[in-house]
């Protein structure tokens, strides 16, 4: 395998062999060969670290959080809303209340679509997706258009898989209350210029979600930069437990936001009368949350901290370039998403074969991709294909595992030519 | 590479690149259409169905080489049949890409279907090759649509 | 500490010095001394067993479940999805599909709140709640009454905390469309003559909802012999991970009801001017699951079952006997809730201490309890109590835990008196 | 038990079970009810104000031990300062409740409230102390209502 050699005078410490060590998974075999994992975009492999410190507090620190008035859980209590600090710290958020724990980004933006979209949004009101959009950010808002008639229109991409910023700019309006767009295609790999998307959105008065489900686990993000009014991820595709996902809101409108479940530990008080909510942010997290995913993802964090996000971009980039160019000499072979701006997932086609068949065909060499919509059957449709299959790197994937990749497409091609 | 190599016999990649009965008839009776929307497979079944036989039958679409084959097989076999024995020919199909411990002088009558037995290592596979036999059983009874899950 | 003696022809098998055994954080100590854990109603603590699978699944059968075509993701979607079967088997549910993952048991009711009440309730339509509900069951409906106007009526419990069910047949009518209450009470120990009130409910048409998150734990549940509507519980608190809980309900209504969240995995086509939805469960399970917990209840599950849940009953019932008798004998000490028919929750006041001060005091001595409300302020209203202290058992509890329990609220004495 | 006797000692323990100046007078100037929904902990606190001054001030309500002896002393040692002087007392107090880093001397002037500081060993303890001064400035603020979390 390798590690990445740069100029003696750039500090550059990421060492992917060592990084491999961290994650127990690679020490596995699928079927008889050693498992080459490339869906991290559809949810990402998980470190000692994390795995850990789970069974860590299972084992000596569990309790339910807030309201216990005994010392452990008073411990994970601390622990657990600390988490808030590590996320806002991570993505620049102004205050730790404005971060909210849900299940998933989905659920994130159900939130928003419930409780900022029913109560702000009218009829007619317009709320603008983009043509990549992942299923995730497209049926909440249809349910919404059912419910109180909403328009929604589809900000168009270009045959590269970018978003065409000057079309984007004729749908605004001041009919455009809600923009609701990926910071990353979770098929492409294009990186929407979100911040841009953002000014132009605002400027007409509209509010700003960014689904951040990619593009956290692969760009640095910056929520203030980006001036967004809601972003949004998943736990699981940061190298973080399942059953854990975030969104982030600005203060103002979650003050101004009604709850969207109502149960214990998001009330104030409770008469059968009427009941008065929390304060931000636990206005938002109704019943026991998942106490030990939410301490889980703030170690995931952490650990990715310790191995310096700058260089881990890094490397992932010469994956990338190295995995595009040796996927482009294979003959047949369809690239779906050329982006100028891109990040680690690489969809593509093959002429002579399904990417059904291509999956099952080498996941028999110990190749795990993924094939079919990808939860983005609009934009299948745009880009003209049924499906494709998708490769998606994380942070330990090697030169090795690309090599593995196109010899095993290599036998696709000999089962079918 | 051996049960791959089971699962791609060459007869399978054979009807998988040249489909048999690939066309949109106009005279059918009967269609249906079936989708699987795991992988976006979607196939259309057209039947001529004449006193309880099917007289003519094509089909359309798009799919993995399991699933054009499958179907292009099944117009083959089933041709000039009745929907009687249509029905039994499916239950037996289905049999043997579920059972594991199919005894295989059961399926003997399946003859050249056969060679479909190998999805049966392959549990997400199985869709693959039923889908159009799911959509078949859909037009026979004169349903429009039906989606595999 | 002890097992358990019967008579001899009775196979009984319930070793509780075992049970501790598969308990890690019973080798912790609180404060200096061995953590008494008393705070199961809350949230119990996990044996070996779920936290060693959750261990394992992370290091060596991770993926994203459904859609993958690749084998570990293959494996642990069968493991996901034969979960429905434990848990159907566990409350004897007809269908498997009748199972839905949800976060929590708050979040089971806001589904059936929103999924179920906001369409097929209407304005003037009655919903029968207890004194005894949790917040989980009474904030939920207070925000569908917001939007939609229907009336809740509260069923009174006596002042033994029994459910008064003549009182209670005297609220239904022809109007009474839903009938939600617990099975147990949180608070209490009370267990709810639930399949009486789902007879008569049903009898002038009401669906019923049985808030199962304690009795779960200590009762057997049979949904079909109770005869209810929807029935739910959260993981956390019978020996599983935090963040999932379960939602039951009759595949009938299921197939009616409008799915409560958008996103990927509940839809079966997607385009941006319809989205179709999957079928059941799916229809209710929006983006990625909380996989590994979902795998870890079921996990939990087989583990009761091999411990044998009559045995675990029997069990249970003899701790809450010594422990009422015991804390009966404390002067000054009055407990709240004497129904006749109860389980496994001892709440308490002493009329030298208020319930906050005694917490802080016994957790000095390792022993962990509860004082407050017990997010059910309307019961404490009826009970005339402004917080109690709250002692609840799980299967680990032992004679000796209560006699620490004992002997560290005779500190509380000591320093109050 | 040591920090417990620290944080229980004889004097809140008398203040907690006979609280001072608990009482409703009918001549307050300003009044206001605070929560703690944590524990369920109410006080409502009453001022006389006269140019600036604390003139009077009671207090009726439930809570443990701690808050209610908190408040109890809290009475006793506001009369008749004026509400600058309040202010800096009060943010002193949160300072030694909440400080664990704080430097004895700087606490000197909050005299026999020092008994109190025990709660900064009890994390989830600290509202319960506060809270009555939490209530006393909204209670000046002319707020009607505050409520801790
Ligand atoms: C009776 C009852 N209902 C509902 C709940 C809410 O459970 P959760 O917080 O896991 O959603 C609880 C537990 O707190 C409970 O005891
Ligand atoms: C861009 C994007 N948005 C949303 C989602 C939904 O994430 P989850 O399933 O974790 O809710 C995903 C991942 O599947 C994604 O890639």
């Amino acid at each position: 395998m390798m590690s990445l050699r740069t100029d003696k005078d750039e500090k550059y410490t990421f060492n992917v062999d060592n990084v491999r060590k961290d994650f127990p998974i690679f020490k596995e075999s699928m079927n008889g060969q050693p498992l080459v994992f490339l869906d991290t975009a559809a949810s990402a492999q998980k470190p000692n670290q994390v795995i850990d410190s789970i069974t860590e507090i299972y084992k000596t620190e569990y309790a339910n959080v807030h309201r216990g008035l005994y010392k452990i859980s008073e411990t994970l209590t601390a622990k657990y809303e600390g988490v808030r600090e590590i996320i806002s710290d991570y993505i620049n958020a102004e205050h730790t209340s404005e971060i909210i724990f849900t299940r998933n980004a989905t659920e994130s933006i159900n939130l928003v679509a419930r409780s900022f979209g029913k109560s702000f949004l009218k009829e007619n009101d317009e709320i603008i997706l983009s043509e990549l959009e992942h299923h995730a950010n497209i049926v909440p808002w249809q349910m919404l258009r059912e419910e109180i008639g909403v328009i929604i229109k589809i900000a168009p991409i270009n045959d590269e898989g970018e978003f065409i910023i000057d079309e984007f700019e004729k749908l605004l309006c001041n009919r455009t209350k809600l923009v609701a767009i990926s910071h990353m295609s979770n098929v492409l790999g294009s990186i929407l210029p979100v911040k841009e998307i953002t000014r132009l959105s605002q400027a007409v008065g509209a509010k700003v979600l960014i689904d951040g489900c990619q593009a956290i686990t692969h760009l640095p993000v910056d929520v203030q930069k980006i001036g967004c009014d809601f972003y949004v991820f998943s736990g699981h595709k940061l190298y973080g437990p399942s059953g854990v996902g975030v969104l982030y809101a600005r203060e103002e409108l979650l003050e101004m936001m009604p709850p969207f479940m109502g149960g214990g530990d998001m009330i104030s008080a409770v008469t059968f009368e009427e009941s008065t909510w929390a304060k931000i942010p636990h206005k938002f997290e109704a019943g026991t949350p998942a106490i030990v995913q939410v301490i889980g993802l703030g170690v995931a964090i952490e650990y990715l901290k310790s191995l310096g996000l700058e260089d881990i971009r890094k490397y992932e980039k010469t994956i990338l370039d190295y995995a595009t160019q040796k996927l482009l000499d294979i003959e047949g072979l369809r690239l779906i998403g050329t982006a100028e701006d891109k990040a680690s997932v690489l969809s593509f086609t093959l002429d002579f074969a399904h990417p059904h068949d291509v999956a099952t065909i080498i996941d028999g060499a110990g190749v795990a991709v993924r094939a079919g919509h990808h939860c983005a059957q609009p934009l299948m449709n745009r880009m003209n294909v049924a499906a494709t299959v998708r490769a998606s790197l994380g942070l330990y994937n090697t030169e090795e595992d690309i090599d593995r990749l196109v010899s095993s497409l290599h036998n696709v091609s000999e089962i079918f030519n | 590479m051996d049960s791959l190599r089971e699962l791609y016999q060459e007869v399978i990649l054979d009807h998988g690149k040249n489909p048999r009965n690939f066309t949109t008839p106009d005279n059918a009776t009967n269609k249906a259409l079936g989708n699987n929307p795991l992988c976006g497979d979607q196939l259309t079944v057209y039947l001529k169905v004449d006193s309880g036989f099917v007289e003519d039958v094509s089909f359309i679409g798009h799919g993995c080489a399991i699933s054009i084959a499958s179907a292009s097989m099944m117009t083959e076999f089933i041709k000039g049949k009745s929907e009687d024995e249509i029905k039994q020919i499916f239950n037996k199909f289905h049999e043997m890409c579920t059972d594991e411990g199919i005894d295989k002088g059961s399926i003997e009558e399946l003859e050249k279907l056969q060679v479909l037995s190998g999805v049966r290592e392959y549990p997400t596979r199985v869709k693959c090759a039923t889908l159009p036999w799911h959509t078949l059983l859909a037009a026979l009874a004169g349903e429009k649509e039906v989606t595999t899950e």
